[in-house]
């Protein structure tokens, strides 16, 4: 009788590591309508970005000076630009560019702001005072100057706006690890690791690290929204990527000047940048439901 | 029945999350005394806490609803009652103690404004007045009244519960509703919190329904007793019934699942399976599928409680005679 | 669950609404008639402003003046110190308020707050000013003045183009005495000396700052100033040279009020064309001009700009130095296209721009690397070099007109085979990089008071610190003959058309576009007076009075 | 609460030190000279060497930065802007209450509308409300700040005329920069408000408040909110970073004269002395609102504020 009752539970323990950590989430976050929303929204363009050089009609430096300022007809949906390129290709191609951009940079900073918060928080005391007050000088100067001053000083290109970009997320990042060290800092299993003295690092990025990610992935998630905005910012004031390069920032600052006759110029460019950020948003709240441990119970 | 102070007739609560309905409280019935305690008896989940919120009507209203039955405190039936009427009658006449002293009180008021709060809604006194009752009511329950300016915070837990109370009886109510009211406390204080309750009880004549899974507590402080199971009550009667002529097999369970002194069994017996999925209850006795003496009867059809002896009922279809009480001691000593 | 999935939906056509009622939002009031959807919008290349109404009493016959008028600049002067005054938007401002000796029209150097001067010999001239200069705080205008002026601009290091320049001094109350380095014999040498220099009282200059309010000697006088946003100059009542026949046009007062308004986007100066805030702009985009066609209250004047966009290749490049190279991408050009794709400029035909008036009309009638467009022609040149898909680097800055320019330049060499990278520097930093090494193709724009001035900075070596001239050419011929056609002797079409033929023959430098003015203004002004041709000077031109 | 505040201004020392620090240094090594930006293209390279040496931009790292510590710190004189031409502290004082009005204004409607916004979708929550608001609150932070500027000027100013299209003047030139700068604001803001609600909607203090009888209107202002809006007040002190990094492009899209633009151009015309004198304001400016938020914080939580009072009553008894 009592082999039966071991056996039984066994099997309960298996299935339960089954379902890992990231399947259950990815369900439970499916669930929601808005993050439904969100992933159909962005599969569809990050999909249609990847696939642009069979959906684009045209190339996007291709010139066609027949057809200046074109308003949407039947050859150029979204009309053409100033010197006669599609602008729904250049927003294809574009889109490369402005997700990666906003991808990449979020996660840089938002990887080195783990590492220096788990840092600050694990260690503690005077480690983690001297962190943290870096943290706010690096806070106090605003995020846009950082990126400008970092723009100017290593010049235009994709990485280094990257790194402009990426500067600007660090220091909120690693408060946010920190906070959530403190919390988990008190709770047993900490000390249960430590007392079968297994390697620092070891307890930081495997026992700590999976309980204090889930508010990280939740921010990043809406990080990258605003790093794509920002992007567009950088660009507007013409320290972006630099041309032809399509990125939606580029798009958005070259079309401010005829904003007045050729709206199609800055109106799908905008809406496109407004849509794929939506979609982000919608994908961390979902994310946020799915990961909210009090949701979970 | 003369002077029945409390009754319930099949009370029914749902929850409706996303398409589904969980049906928490299907059918319940029973009366109180007045001075009488009541206690609810069940794992966690089988609806206890429902029933005690339907009766203050205070379910979270956009998931929680009362679909059916009648609940009459004093005659007036409570689930008829306005808004601005069951306003009244909280705090005044039903009054509730809740389980997790560390989030039952608002962290950001001082402990006294809290009393003082309930206090002036019930009875225009002025802030001194009101002051002073509350000041009391602290002593009463065993905290120096010069603490009336702290905050939750500077308070341990069993302090806190002593506060909860304290503002629950400040205003003087025929019915408290304890929700678990130690299951947070350890041992020690939970005796001192009972003991407490107790005492203020027979001063005020309060009747009260205690919400518990701790069948030590129940018989410490109840005069009788309701076995709630997946939202229906399968057994009812005075503690003397219920604790020496179980008859439900599930309360049997619920009895052999306990370490008994005299008996050397070296394991525990618990009750094989889980509490049903609230959302499709299986039909006939909900306990069928767990239950060791389950036939095919049990599993079709409603089963109606049987009256065992006067004061004492139980619905289930072979709680008649045959199952005695030796049966349930061989049972106890796991020869079975 | 459902609802939370209709919201969404209503936040995406929240969106699209907004930015529909953005788009649909821009059509333009006036009813212009919509270019049809693929014939692309002909390039504006010059439209003359409407005749003067004689009919109408304007501020040319009588000395009333018009009470205020707004000139919308898209530039923040930042700082109305009198040095540097062709920087930002300074050169459009400061000649209403500050005055030098001399004005500079056509080469020639007409007299304001001098009287006279007289070459004593090669090295020293001797320039008498009038005796009854008093500047807007009522300070009397001496030698002693100028010297000082001419002093402060000195120390200040802002003082470019002064090589000729050796020392100045006083000789008497009115006089002062200048000693060159060199015989003056090229023309314009003065340009900066004489003509740029502004002079103001040692008194004024010392107790206030001239940064925010000056004090000049000219017919306006600043009343306030608040940089990035405005700047009101108020006409002064006693004015100092009494003797009308002596006021040149460009020293009138015809207006009470002169207000500029800064702001660099030009849709926003469209705006307030159309709402009335501003009374004048000269970056309004091409596609925006017919929006003002047939309306009564604006008039449209667009004429070229002294601003000329150069290509130079480095002769010492690893394909620029073949000069079969360097022609073929210049046949590969279309400068009509381009003018058409960046807008606000004019194609260019010739090694300048029609606007100055040393540029010879003559040389756009040969058949040339600027004004032919030949892909094939560049494909058998190509065929003659060493080229075969390599990347080559063309350097310019990220302003706006400049990206455009060099990114459809990139897209013509692309068609015929050359592949080719941008590098985009900062257009304050742009000059720094024309004597360091790494760009195989050098985009930038030229400007000055004459053809001849503007091509200083291309092809006269003595400019650079590595000593040879623009793109690294090192050749003594094209030095010579840059500097016998500045001699004052030999100043005329023969030597600058010789020079002219000369670089084309080597295939030194090429031009792309003309800045273009596009000018739209309140139909309350009559004529427009642009100073050398570029900078108006609302002071001087006539306003209708009734 | 005083030894708290002292604390914090020594910190707010340190980090304006350091923070000139890092900025000189990132300054000294980006590429290009101030001598090119003021004197233009057309000077000759001769000239532009010559200005460089009288600006002292060439003398050694050390000395620059001995230099500059000495005049800003302890003469306090910020030098003059090599552009303007005039003494820094002079521009900035003038520009100084137009960013400061445009973001202050937009924080105060940051705050009132994101809390209205967030507490109307909290207390409703899983209803249509609460889904409309989330909508628009989505769409707003997903729109580039100018782009919904420029979409503004031409409704308001071209279409409707009812607002001038930039510059400054009176309080209509106001409007729409600080509407533009608040929009952001107040989608996070209300994002974040809404969730700490419904955090807050299931604590069982709040039952504990209706058992006693408590209408509804009442717990929620006495026992709900200030619960809730514990957390949102943290969220004053980043949503004031975010305006401010996005003053500069408001004001170059309505050519408001303020600091942000003040800085743009700076930094493009290599202005040394005015990009360091606007940056360690801006370090200054933000460091102060922080520590007044956290100060609003401790004054505002009980269990901070007790520990000070504790440390005092403790004496007291």
């Amino acid at each position: 009788m009592t082999k039966t009752i071991v056996k039984q539970e066994k099997t309960q323990i298996e299935k339960i590591e089954k379902s890992s950590f990231f399947k259950e989430t990815m369900q439970r976050m499916v669930k929601g309508a808005g993050a439904k929303v969100g992933v159909a929204l962005l599969a569809v363009i990050v999909i249609s970005c990847l696939l642009a050089d069979y959906i684009a009609p045209f190339s996007p430096t291709e010139m066609d000076f027949t057809a200046l300022f074109a308003k949407p007809n039947a050859r150029h949906i979204f009309g053409t630009d100033g010197m006669g390129r599609d602008i729904f290709s250049r927003i294809l191609y574009g889109g490369r560019y402005s997700l990666a951009l906003g991808l990449s940079a979020s996660l840089l900073g938002t990887a080195v702001g783990i590492i220096i918060g788990s840092i600050a928080g694990y260690f503690g005391k005077k480690v983690e005072t001297v962190i943290m007050r870096v943290m706010d000088i690096w806070s106090s100067i605003p995020t846009l100057l950082l990126s400008i001053l970092i723009a100017t000083a290593l010049g235009e290109g994709f990485f280094n706006t990257i790194l402009a970009l990426a500067v600007g997320e660090v220091p909120v990042c690693v408060r946010l690890i920190r906070g959530q060290i403190l919390k988990e800092r008190c709770k047993e299993y900490l000390e249960a690791a430590e007392s079968i003295n297994c390697p620092k690092a070891v307890i930081m990025f495997q026992h700590l690290l999976p309980n204090v990610i889930s508010p990280v992935i939740v921010h990043m998630t809406m990080g990258i929204g605003s790093t794509i905005t920002m992007a567009a910012t950088l660009s507007y004031i013409g320290l972006g990527v630099k041309p032809p390069t399509p990125e939606w920032g580029a798009l958005l600052s070259d079309a401010r000047a005829h904003i007045l006759n050729y709206p199609h110029l800055i109106m799908f460019p905008g809406f496109v940048i407004a849509l794929t950020v939506l979609a982000i948003n919608l994908i961390g709240d979902g994310l946020r439901d799915a990961l909210d441990p009090k949701l979970r119970s | 029945m003369d002077n029945t102070f409390l009754s319930v007739k099949d009370l029914e609560v749902i929850y409706t999350s996303g398409k589904k309905i969980v049906r928490a409280v299907n059918g319940v019935s029973f009366s109180l005394q007045r001075g009488e305690t009541l206690a609810l008896v069940g794992e966690t989940g089988a609806g206890k806490t429902s029933i005690a919120k339907a009766i203050m009507r205070i379910l979270p209203n956009p998931p929680g609803k009362i679909v059916g039955g009648v609940v009459e405190l004093e005659g007036e039936n409570l689930l008829e009652k306005s808004e601005a009427e069951m306003l009244e009658i909280r705090g005044e006449r039903i009054a509730m103690i809740f389980q997790d002293p560390m989030t039952a009180l608002n962290p950001l008021m001082t402990v006294g404004d809290q009393i003082v709060e309930g206090l002036r809604l019930h009875n225009d006194l002025t802030f001194a007045e009101a002051k002073k009752r509350a000041e009391e009511m602290l002593e009463q329950v065993g905290i120096p009244a010069v603490r009336f300016v702290e905050y939750p915070f500077e308070f341990s837990g069993g302090m806190r519960q002593r506060v909860v109370i304290a503002m629950a009886l400040a205003c003087n109510p025929d019915l408290l509703l304890a929700d678990e009211p130690t299951t947070a406390l350890d041992v020690t204080i939970q005796a001192q919190v009972l003991n407490l309750i107790k005492s203020l009880r027979q001063k005020y004549g309060t009747s009260m329904i205690l919400i518990s899974h701790d069948l030590g507590v129940v018989a410490q402080t109840c005069d009788s007793v309701a076995i709630v199971y997946a939202g229906q009550i399968m057994e009812y009667g005075t503690k003397r019934h219920v604790f020496k002529n179980p008859c439900h097999p599930y309360t049997r369970g619920l009895f052999n699942s306990l370490p008994s002194m005299n008996s050397d069994s070296d394991r525990l017996k618990p009750i094989e399976g889980t509490l049903p999925d609230p959302t499709n209850l299986p039909d006939g006795c909900p306990f069928h599928p767990r239950c060791p003496r389950a036939t095919q009867e049990c599993k079709i059809g409603v089963i109606e409680p049987v009256k065992v002896e006067p004061g004492h009922i139980c619905r289930c279809i072979h709680a008649g005679a045959e199952k005695s009480v030796e049966d349930s001691k061989r049972i106890h000593s796991g020869e079975v | 669950m459902k609802k939370r999935f209709v919201s969404l939906l209503l936040a995406l056509c929240l969106i699209l609404t907004l930015a529909a009622c953005g788009g649909s939002k821009g059509k333009p009031t006036g009813d212009s008639s919509e270019p049809p959807a693929n014939e692309s919008p002909s390039p504006v290349q010059e439209v003359t402003p409407p005749p003067v109404d004689t009919a109408r009493r304007t501020t040319a016959d009588t000395d009333e003046r018009y009470p205020k008028v707004v000139i919308g600049l898209n530039s923040d002067p930042q700082n109305l110190s009198p040095f540097d005054p062709n920087a930002a938007s300074k050169p459009y401002i400061f000649f209403e308020f500050y005055e030098c000796l001399f004005d500079l029209e056509n080469n020639e150097y007409i007299p304001v707050m001098a009287e006279s001067f007289e070459h004593i010999d090669d090295l020293h001239t001797q320039v008498k000013i009038y005796d009854y200069i008093y500047d807007h705080a009522g300070n009397h205008i001496t030698a002693d003045d100028v010297v000082f002026s001419y002093q402060t601009l000195l120390d200040s290091g802002f003082a470019i183009k002064y090589s000729a320049f050796a020392d100045i001094k006083k000789v008497d109350d009115y006089t002062v005495e200048f000693t060159w380095n060199y015989p003056l014999d090229s023309v314009g040498v003065l340009e900066f000396p004489w003509c740029r220099t502004f002079i103001f009282s040692q008194k004024a200059y010392e107790e206030g700052n001239f940064a925010t309010n000056p004090v000049g000697t000219g017919p306006y006088k600043v009343t306030h100033f608040t940089s990035g946003s405005k700047v009101v100059l108020e006409a002064v009542d006693n004015y100092w040279q009494k003797d009308e026949s002596k006021i040149s046009d460009r020293h009138k007062a015809k207006v009470q009020t002169i207000e500029y308004t800064i702001n660099t986007e030009a849709a926003q100066h469209v705006i307030a064309l159309k709402s009335g805030a501003i009374d004048f702009s000269q970056v309004v985009p091409d596609e925006n001009l017919k929006d003002f066609e047939g309306n009564e209250d604006f008039s449209i004047y667009v004429t070229p700009a002294s601003r000329t966009f150069f290509m130079t290749p480095n002769v010492e490049g690893a394909f620029t130095s073949d000069i079969n190279f360097r022609k073929a991408v210049f046949y590969a050009i279309d400068n009509e296209a381009l003018a058409t794709a960046t807008g606000g400029t004019v194609a260019a035909k010739a090694l300048g721009s029609g606007f100055f008036s040393d540029y010879q009309k003559s040389w756009e009638d040969e058949k040339t690397y600027i004004n032919t467009y030949d892909p094939e022609l560049a494909k058998e040149l190509l065929k003659q070099t060493s080229y075969n898909g390599e990347t080559i680097m063309i350097l310019t800055s990220n302003a706006e007109l400049h990206k455009n320019i060099a990114t459809v330049v990139q897209n013509f060499l692309t068609n015929v085979g050359i592949n080719s990278d941008l590098t985009l520097v900062e257009p304050a930093q742009l000059g720094n990089y024309t004597t360091q090494e790494g760009w195989d193709l050098f985009i930038h724009d030229l400007g000055g008071g004459s053809q001849l001035g503007a091509w200083n900075r291309v092809f006269n070596r003595d400019e650079f610190a590595n000593g040879k001239a623009f793109g690294f050419i090192y050749d003594d011929t094209l030095q010579n003959l840059y500097k016998d056609a500045l001699k004052v002797a030999n100043y005329g079409p023969e030597s600058i058309t010789e020079l002219h033929n000369y670089v084309l023959e080597n295939a030194y430098a090429t031009t792309l576009v003309c800045g273009k003015l596009n000018m739209v203004y309140n139909s309350d002004i009559a004529n427009i007076f642009l100073r050398e041709g570029a900078y108006l000077l609302p002071g001087s031109c006539d306003y209708y009075l009734d | 609460m005083a030894e708290y505040i002292l604390k914090r201004c020594l910190a707010l020392i340190i980090i304006v030190f350091a923070t000139a620090f890092i900025i000189f240094t990132i300054l000294y090594f980006t590429p290009g000279d101030p001598a090119r930006a003021l004197l233009g293209a057309s000077a000759s390279d001769a000239e532009v060497a010559a200005m460089n040496e009288a600006l002292g931009v060439n003398r050694p790292y050390l000395v620059q930065l001995g230099d500059f510590f000495y005049d800003t710190f302890i003469r306090f004189d910020f030098g003059e802007s090599w552009v303007y031409g005039r003494p820094v502290y002079e521009e900035l004082a003038a520009r100084l209450p137009r960013t400061v009005l445009i973001g202050l204004s937009a924080m105060v409607l940051n705050l009132f509308f994101g809390l209205l916004l967030g507490i109307f979708a909290g207390t409703h929550g899983s209803k249509w409300q609460d889904s409309l608001t989330m909508a628009i609150a989505m769409v707003f932070i997903s729109c580039p700040d100018f782009w919904v500027a420029l979409m503004m000027i031409v409704l308001f100013s071209l279409k409707l005329g009812w607002l001038p299209p930039y510059g400054i003047g009176g309080p209509e030139y106001y409007i729409m920069p600080i509407i533009c700068a608040s929009l952001g604001g107040i989608a996070v803001n209300a994002r974040q408000t809404r969730s700490s609600i419904l955090e807050v909607y299931r604590e069982d203090y709040i039952t504990t408040a209706r058992s006693k009888g408590q209408r509804e209107s009442v717990v929620v202002r006495r026992h709900m909110l200030p619960n809730a809006l514990m957390p949102i007040i943290t969220t004053i002190g980043t949503g004031f970073s975010r305006i401010v990094a996005g003053s500069a492009v408001i004001e170059t899209v309505f050519s408001i004269p303020g600091v942000g633009t003040y800085m743009l151009s700076a930094i493009n015309g290599r202005d040394y002395p005015a990009v360091r004198a606007s940056v360690l304001f801006f370090a200054v400016f933000t460091c102060i609102v922080m520590l007044v938020v956290d100060l609003m914080y401790a004054f505002v939580d009980p269990r901070i504020k007790a520990q000070y009072s504790r440390v005092r009553r403790a004496k007291v008894q």
